[in-house]
């Protein structure tokens, strides 16, 4: 709570101070990272002690005062948003500068505390109205951060579209909760809004699965589920690094709150189907989202797109989870919640890190096209590190944190034979192989993502010149990639930790069997069923690497500088290195089919000597969404088409109003007598 | 003895891994020699070669970052530890807990994720497209080898390869479509993943043929050697993989019984050298774009090999 | 009198007024509409004089001189003037047809008659059956100003409407309450004078009364 | 007493400022006397709430005051002072740049007063006859202040504002006199027969048939002032040509007067009929209007039109709720009232400012207004925030409340509804950007915008919208309870 106002208080007080914009960063960014240190502390305990507070400010509607609770699942939320916002308000102190000047700084100091407040009171709401009131305030601010550098253009689209599904996604919610409070007690006297009446509420399977929908669908808009995603890559990259770090890490993980709050906490999972459509959701997402990733040449994009695949992975978890669920295995269903919030942290950690190091390169080289990079790890020594640790751990390899979520999720996969639905049977093997596919091609992409951008030779003169960003920037990204690493290291300790996470959703905790080896090993629900220590693995690959390393130095060779094997022409440009095209080309030419692409080769053939030496080729490669076509333009193109015709009602002419009342009139009186 | 046997076993396992390694691919290339008709030279020849490249001096491309030279040694670390993990000898290796099949696979990852950065280190365009090309095969390939080890671990009921190998071994034989299927699929993929003909030419030096050799050409000296080494690991480890998911009877289930099981591992060992050796001079090696073709037919057949064990068993 | 005697004049009344809207329905030219609307302001201001004298309400009587001011006198001079003034003679021809526009205003009336059935069974007075009329009668005027074309025109189709409304105060219910009655004459006025003051704006800004000058208020094309 | 003091203020002070003319004193005079009326109409509410009466309180037979009327009273006299304050600046720019001459600044002030005097009467008036005729005397006195540039423009817009609401008055006349009719029967011929107070008392007796015949016309008549599709054509017209004070009390509070009357007879002829027949077809009206306007926002150039036609959709939307009745849907309809007087004649300063900013309506001129006057630039972005029903503004309140009940009562009809509210909500912020974000066009003039009427607005919805005032909760409370 006392952050929230601090946030607020210090948001709002920002304007005031315009004059001198410096002074606004370094003091106020600092304040914000303490603001978010203290909520994080909150929600750390809530969840360790499995505590559940309560508090009613006396506001909002009549009957309808704010409720408030800190539970261990907000909590959770809780932790992972404002560690992530911590880390973010310090990289913000560096970053923030290179606006002064440019923008109007007091903007940005104004909406990114409000943007963290909004999702702080979304996580504490214990009522539809306040709840919303969070959610809007998350969605405006972040919509005035998307907007930031709003001279751009293609911003402002971006943004256009942003709040427009933003807001759509808020009223299905706004609908949902309609449904619920509907069928809750104390409708009339406003009482029927809080959780506590949902919860209780008894309510026929059809209005469930309809609020259920209804709430996925809205979520599902936040949190970039496809087909409703087309949003995310316009506006993650149009915001500024620091806030798409936010959006991506922690504003999407509200929505996955939403979800869990609305189908475990108040619908108490009651149907077979949600949960299927859930896996199904999320498995469409994972796969679509990584391979769009792959095929993106702007890095912040790229970065977007994978978090559409990390959010499908996470809904993976959490459909198999409501299956377990619904088939009364309350074990298995703790095991994939737990992988499903695992990855939730995880994903927060390193999608953090990562947007935060495509920050400082934009920061030093001005560049999102990665066509224009390479070569920065010569420039940019300790960014490209830490970058490094965000790509393994996004990559799912050990010891780094992706890799345990990702392992926990496969687990859970494994489980289904459990289940008495022989189509469920054949479905869910499927779908693990479906996961594994994403995982691979989100390695192949980050091998992209970094070896194109950060190794190799500078491809543009922007790049040549970079250089480190400021301590600040690099305190943040660092703080993160330990994070990264020690989730990855100590699951069964963070598992612990979760138990009454998992507990409140599923009912049951993983924290008992996980830890049944002693917190070196791993071993979800049993030791003979499987086992994983990070442990072992990271101290195994570490002494081998040191002890080969040590006595291959025993004995001096020297190392010789020399130019790279050029086939003996002689000259290797920049130009000749493999380009982002053609490395994503291979998957290209397979999974092409999803894409709607045009190709073109330009040949020049002008003042050339012969043919098959022309002066210059143009090649042209433009990739675009099928389901813009598909979904969205025809919905456009008809409210126009709609918009078009109402027109004509206002006609011009004075006569045709009249006519329009006289006949009213007349239809009424027919009508009613 | 009882308390120090894994200890013991496990170092054999490791001791296996890293010295058999290259004897195994000097048998296979002795085979291949004489099904080709050509002298071939000895047994012991790959030792020779990593000698060689070890007392040479490093050539380092100009603008090769800290990532090239990490870049052998991890992938040397990690394929070690995998072997570190698989049952060969012995199902009572106190190692194979701290990882199952899956980390297996994500080993294979790490090592796989280094060397294509390496590959575009030094900004040739060898390197960026035999990386390009590692990584679309991978791609295909590990979600093959993953519905391969899940079928197998539905019977055994774990994915951790000791489990599997003692409940393999715990069932008498019997012919299984499920396990027919998927035994046919991990051929295909263990041929793409340890880079042999019908996907890449261990041997080739032609460029636009190279996947592997293409992300390592600029390497010198002992970097060259540690991952050629790490690359004859990797068969040997795969080979073993193979026997312990197929074929694990003899393998010891404590210190005691490690003799009988390293003959009996000698044995299976050379003959998957020999079907190798069939394999790639039976076979010629296809274009780029035939290969996701070929594994997913490797995909298809661990699928079908999941769902009979569903439907049949 | 007595109360059928009333009755029928009070009926003779109501269908002249009802013609009358019909001749203005029929008519073309400006001054054949003013005179017709003038008579029927006229006829109005009877029929409240007699149900005034036969159910003998004091407030009537005032409400029937007011009309005959208003209605009779007051409207059509200002509006003659302004034809004058303006030297608009002839309404050229309506949007829609005569004939068609008569056949519409039969239909209307047939309309209300079916519509004020209820109203005749339930009302006790004796002028109730001339609601229909009124009704009518306020639904012609909308007719009318639906289908012609200039602004004095429609002002005349208006203010026949208020007659109509007017009809039916007094025959509906013998009349509102007295505040009520001389707020509406107030408006009315108002309403009169602010239409002399249009017409001459009309007029100056479009130098023509033709309201389909006045047609460039509408949705262009999406910017 | 305090009543006829409170009308009578605005009613001396218009002709005062008849007297005054176009002295530099008028402006001030106009907000003194707006001024005087709010502090009565405020001291008039504190009086209703500390005496407590629950329901209706009798001044006299003309006058009364129930817990609906009451808080309407005081926005009208508050808009309209903040409105004064606005015009004041506004129209001695307009002035300075000749669009207006000395007589018409007159004439504008006169009549200024002279339309609250209207509203305030048509508020408080008991008789149903005299409602309706200080709604005439309201149109009226609008009519020759939208026409006061003379641009043909101005006068076509003025013209049709006149006939349509005129014709639409008359028709609600002839409801008048049905009702009169009905009621006569029961307690005999005289003033009693329009009283609201007896109506509601005898309501049993009534005849449904009749009042059914009369609501129809009433519907009509007071639908086509609240502006409601298909009777809305004059209103896109009147609220874009006539001057942006006129144009903000227009859209802010006559709309709410109409609907005033509209809801007042709705109850009437739901109690005497039984059912929610009325409220059917209420519902009817409000939901096409909030489609109709939702789609042609899209294809709005000029700013003040585009937000005419917002209006219209709120408008739909509050007589939607008030349609929908029970006690969620009332409340919500009440709020959103006075939130959207609030929100929109905010909108209109703002966009006042804007065009004078840049020396056109047209939007496609309007260029960067943030950078160009950063107040008046984020006034107008969180007008529309607020418009488009994103909290914590007051609308969302109400929209919230008003969607949960017809999502409670009707689910079939609600996707229509949130499909009008997203279609807005997407065509308000597509116009909404280029304006106020990007660089401002190099010809744009200066003005002294003053903004305290803006953010006082906006701070009172953004306050309303997260706490809404104990005596508000009662009065509305009550007002539910009147309009079961």
């Amino acid at each position: 709570m006392t952050s929230i106002s601090t946030l607020v208080l210090f948001g709002l007080s920002a304007p005031f101070f315009h004059k001198h914009e410096k002074f606004i960063v370094s003091v106020f960014f600092p304040i914000f990272a303490a603001a978010s240190l203290v909520s994080f502390a909150a929600g750390f305990l809530a969840v360790s002690g499995g505590i559940t507070e309560k508090m009613i400010l006396q506001a909002g509607l009549p009957g309808l005062p704010f409720h408030l609770r800190l539970d261990p699942i907000s909590g959770f939320f809780i932790t992972v948003i404002s560690l992530l916002s911590f880390c973010v308000s310090v990289y913000s102190v560096g970053y923030v500068k290179s606006f002064i000047g440019r923008e109007s700084v007091a903007n940005m100091a104004v909406f990114y505390p409000l943007f963290i407040a909004g999702m702080l009171l979304t996580l504490l709401a214990d009522d539809a109205f306040i709840f919303l009131v969070g959610w809007e305030v998350m969605a405006m601010s972040s919509y005035f951060l998307v907007i930031f550098e709003n001279k751009i253009g293609a911003n402002r689209r971006a943004a256009l579209l942003y709040v427009v599904m933003a807001h759509a996604g808020a009223l299905a919610i706004l609908m949902s909760f309609g449904v619920l409070a509907g069928f809750a007690g104390g409708f009339e006297t406003f009482g029927g809004y809080t959780f506590d009446a949902m919860r209780s509420a008894t309510i026929p399977p059809f209005w469930a699965g309809v609020a259920f929908l209804l709430a996925f669908l809205g979520f599902g808009a936040k949190a970039g589920i496809v087909p409703l995603h087309v949003w995310l890559p316009e506006a993650h990259p149009a915001a500024p690094s620091n806030v798409s770090a936010l959006m991506s890490g922690a504003m999407l993980k509200t929505a996955i709150y939403g979800i869990l709050r609305v189908s475990f906490d108040i619908l108490h999972v009651s149907q077979l189907w949600w949960g299927e459509l859930v896996l199904i959701a999320g498995l469409v997402s994972a796969l679509l989202g990584v391979l769009y990733a792959i095929m993106e040449n702007d890095l912040k994009r790229l970065l977007a797109y994978s978090s559409v695949e990390n959010i499908g992975v996470i809904l993976i978890g959490v459909g198999l989870s409501m299956i377990f669920f619904t088939f009364q295995k309350p074990l298995m269903s703790a095991l994939a919640i737990t992988a499903a919030l695992y990855h939730v942290m995880n994903h927060a950690m390193f999608k953090g890190l990562l947007f935060m190091g495509a920050g400082s390169v934009l920061h030093s080289t001005h560049e999102r096209n990665m066509e224009n990079m390479g070569g920065l790890i010569h420039k940019m020594k300790w960014t490209a590190p830490l970058f490094l640790v965000g790509c393994l751990s996004i990559s799912a390899l050990p010891p780094f944190n992706g890799f345990v979520s990702e392992w926990l999720t496969f687990q859970a996969f494994l489980m289904s034979p459990a289940l008495t639905s022989q189509g469920l049977n054949l479905l869910i093997p499927l779908g693990a192989a479906l996961l594994a596919l994403t995982a691979v091609l989100s390695a192949s992409s980050f091998v992209k993502a970094f070896g194109i951008s950060f190794l190799g030779k500078p491809r543009s003169e922007n790049c040549a010149t970079a250089e480190e960003s400021p301590w600040s920037m690099l305190i943040g990204m660092s703080i993160l990639a330990m994070t990264c690493l020690l989730l990855g290291v100590f699951p069964t300790a963070v598992i612990g930790w979760m138990s009454n996470v998992s507990t409140a959703l599923a009912g049951e905790t993983i924290a008992k069997s996980a830890g049944g080896m002693g917190w070196l090993w791993l071993t979800p629900v049993a030791a003979e069923r499987a086992s994983y220590s990070a442990p072992m693995l990271f101290l195994g690959i570490i002494s081998v690497v040191v002890i080969v390393f040590l006595t291959l130095h025993a004995r001096k060779n020297t190392i010789h500088r020399v130019k790279p094997w050029d086939c003996g022409y002689g000259g290797l440009t920049s130009k000749m290195q493999y380009s982002s095209y053609s490395f994503s080309m291979p998957s290209r030419v397979i999974f092409g089919f999803f894409f709607r692409m045009r190709e073109r080769v330009k040949i020049d053939l002008a003042r050339t000597r012969a043919p098959e030496f022309p002066a210059q080729i143009k090649y042209s490669l433009r990739i675009r969404d099928r389901l813009w076509g598909w979904l969205y333009k025809p919905v456009i193109d008809g409210v126009f088409k709609l918009g078009r015709h109402t027109a004509r009602l206002q006609h011009g002419r004075i006569h045709v109003y009249l006519a329009y009342s006289f006949i009213t009139v007349i239809f009424l009186l027919l009508f009613a007598l | 003895m009882t308390e120090l046997g894994p200890i013991f076993s496990e170092f054999v396992q490791i001791a296996l891994t890293v010295l058999v390694a290259p004897l195994f691919v000097g048998w296979i290339r002795m085979l291949k020699c004489w099904a080709q008709g050509r002298k071939a030279p000895g047994v012991l020849q790959p030792y020779l070669n990593l000698m060689k490249l070890f007392s040479k001096d490093i050539l380092l491309a100009e603008n090769a970052s800290w990532v090239f030279r990490v870049t052998p040694y991890v992938v040397f670390g990690s394929i070690l530890m995998a072997g570190s993990i698989i049952p060969i000898v012995s199902t009572d290796i106190p190692l194979s807990a701290s990882a199952d099949i899956i980390a297996l696979v994500a080993l294979f990852g790490i090592a796989r994720f280094f060397l294509a950065l390496a590959g575009m280190d030094v900004g040739t365009s060898f390197g960026g497209m035999g990386s390009s090309r590692e990584m679309m095969i991978a791609s295909l390939a590990e979600p093959a080898i993953l519905m391969t080890s899940f079928t197998v671990s539905l019977f055994s009921r774990s994915t951790s390869i000791s489990e599997t190998v003692r409940f393999v071994e715990g069932m008498d034989f019997f012919l299984s479509p499920s396990m027919a299927f998927v035994f046919f699929a991990f051929v295909l993929i263990m041929l793409a993943e340890t880079g042999r003909v019908p996907v890449d030419n261990p041997t080739t030096h032609l460029e636009l043929t190279m996947i592997h050799e293409g992300m390592i050409l600029e390497y010198s000296g002992r970097h060259l050697a540690l991952i050629e080494w790490a690359g004859m690991m990797k068969l040997f480890v795969f080979s073993s993989l193979g026997i312990a998911l197929f074929a694990p009877w003899g393998i010891a289930s404590n210190a005691s019984g490690i003799p009988l099981a390293l003959a009996l591992a000698a044995v299976k060992l050379a003959l998957i050298g020999v079907g190798i050796v069939l394999a790639e001079t039976g076979l010629a090696k296809m274009r780029i774009f035939r290969v996701p073709e070929f594994l997913g037919t490797a995909f298809i057949l661990a699928t079908l090999g999941m769902l009979s064990h569903f439907m049949l068993e | 009198m007595t109360q059928n005697f009333a009755t029928q004049v009070n009926n003779i009344l109501a269908a002249f007024i009802l013609l009358a809207s019909f001749g203005m329905l029929a008519q073309r030219r400006i001054y054949g509409l003013l005179v017709i609307f003038a008579w029927q302001g006229f006829f109005l201001a009877l029929s409240a004089g007699v149900v005034a004298y036969t159910a003998d309400i004091k407030h009537l009587y005032i409400s029937a001189a007011l009309t005959l001011v208003l209605k009779v006198i007051v409207l059509p001079y200002i509006l003659y003037s302004l034809v004058n003034r303006l030297n608009i003679f002839r309404d050229v021809e309506p949007l829609v047809n005569i004939p068609t526009t008569m056949l519409i205003g039969i239909a209307l009336v047939i309309f209300s008659y079916h519509l004020t059935a209820p109203v005749r069974e339930l009302s006790t007075l004796f002028t109730r059956t001339t609601l229909a009329v009124a009704l009518s009668t306020v639904l012609l005027g909308f007719l009318m100003m639906i289908t012609r074309k200039k602004a004095v025109t429609q002002v005349i189709g208006f203010l026949a409407m208020e007659n109509g409304l007017f009809f039916a105060a007094t025959s509906a219910t013998y009349g509102m309450p007295l505040v009520v009655e001389l707020g509406v004459a107030l408006d009315l006025l108002i309403a009169a004078l602010i239409f002399g003051i249009f017409i001459f704006q009309i007029r100056t800004t479009f130098d023509t009364l033709d309201l389909r000058e006045m047609e460039k208020l509408k949705e262009g094309s999406e910017t | 007493m305090i009543i006829t003091t409170l009308l009578g203020v605005s009613l001396v002070s218009a002709g005062l400022l008849a007297l005054v003319g176009d002295r530099r004193m008028a402006p001030d005079l106009n907000i003194l006397a707006s001024l005087v009326s709010f502090v009565i109409s405020v001291y008039l509410a504190f009086d209703v709430y500390s005496s407590g009466t629950a329901g209706t309180s009798l001044v006299g037979d003309y006058f009364f005051i129930d817990a609906f009327n009451v808080y309407l009273v005081v926005l009208t006299t508050f808009v309209s002072t903040t409105t004064a304050v606005f015009s004041r600046n506004y129209m001695k720019f307009e002035r300075g740049h000749g669009k207006v001459s000395g007589g018409r600044m007159r004439f504008y002030h006169a009549m200024y007063q002279l339309f609250i005097f209207a509203m305030l009467l048509a508020l408080l008036a008991n008789n149903v006859g005299v409602l309706w005729i200080s709604m005439e005397l309201a149109t009226l006195a609008t009519v020759l202040l939208v026409s006061l540039y003379r641009t043909p423009s101005s006068v076509e817009a003025a013209w049709k504002y006149f006939i349509l609401c005129g014709v639409g008055i008359a028709l609600a006349l002839f409801g008048t006199i049905l009702l009169y009719f009905a009621a006569e029967k029961v307690v005999g011929s005289g003033v009693q027969g329009l009283l609201w107070t007896n109506l509601i008392k005898i309501n049993a007796k009534l005849e449904p048939r009749i009042l059914a015949l009369a609501f129809i016309f009433f519907m009509v008549g007071y639908g086509t002032k609240v502006g409601l599709v298909p009777l809305h054509s004059w209103l896109p017209d009147a609220h874009s040509e006539g001057p942006t004070p006129i144009s903000a009390v227009l859209s802010g509070l006559l709309l709410n007067i109409a609907l005033y009357a509209l809801v007042r007879c709705k109850v009437l002829v739901n109690l005497s009929m039984g059912g929610n027949w009325a409220g059917r077809i209420m519902m009817g009206f409000g939901l096409l209007s909030m489609i109709v306007a939702s789609l042609s926002l899209f294809r709005q150039r000029d700013i003040k039109r585009m937000f005419a036609y917002s209006s219209i959709e709120h408008m739909g939307i509050a007589t939607f709720a008030f349609g929908l009745g029970g006690a969620m849907a009332t409340f919500g309809a009440l709020l959103h009232m006075l939130m959207h007087s609030l929100t929109k004649s905010s909108i209109f300063f703002t966009a006042g400012y804007a065009s004078q900013l840049s020396g056109t309506q047209n939007m496609v001129h309007i260029r960067g207004l943030i950078k160009a006057n950063p107040l008046v630039g984020w006034g107008l972005i969180f007008g529309v925030m607020a418009i488009a029903g994103t909290p914590p503004f007051g609308l969302f309140a109400s929209e919230f409340l008003i969607l949960t009940a017809s999502m409670k009562q009707i689910p079939a009809l609600t996707p229509l509804v949130l499909f009008a509210l997203v279609v807005a909500f997407a065509a308000l912020f597509r116009k909404l950007q280029p304006m106020v974000f990007g660089d401002p066009s190099p010809d744009r003039r200066e003005i002294n915008a003053s903004v305290l009427p803006i953010y006082l607005h906006m701070g009172l919805v953004l306050a309303l919208g997260v706490f809404i005032p104990v005596f508000l909760q009662k009065w509305f409370l009550e007002a539910v309870e009147i309009l079961k």
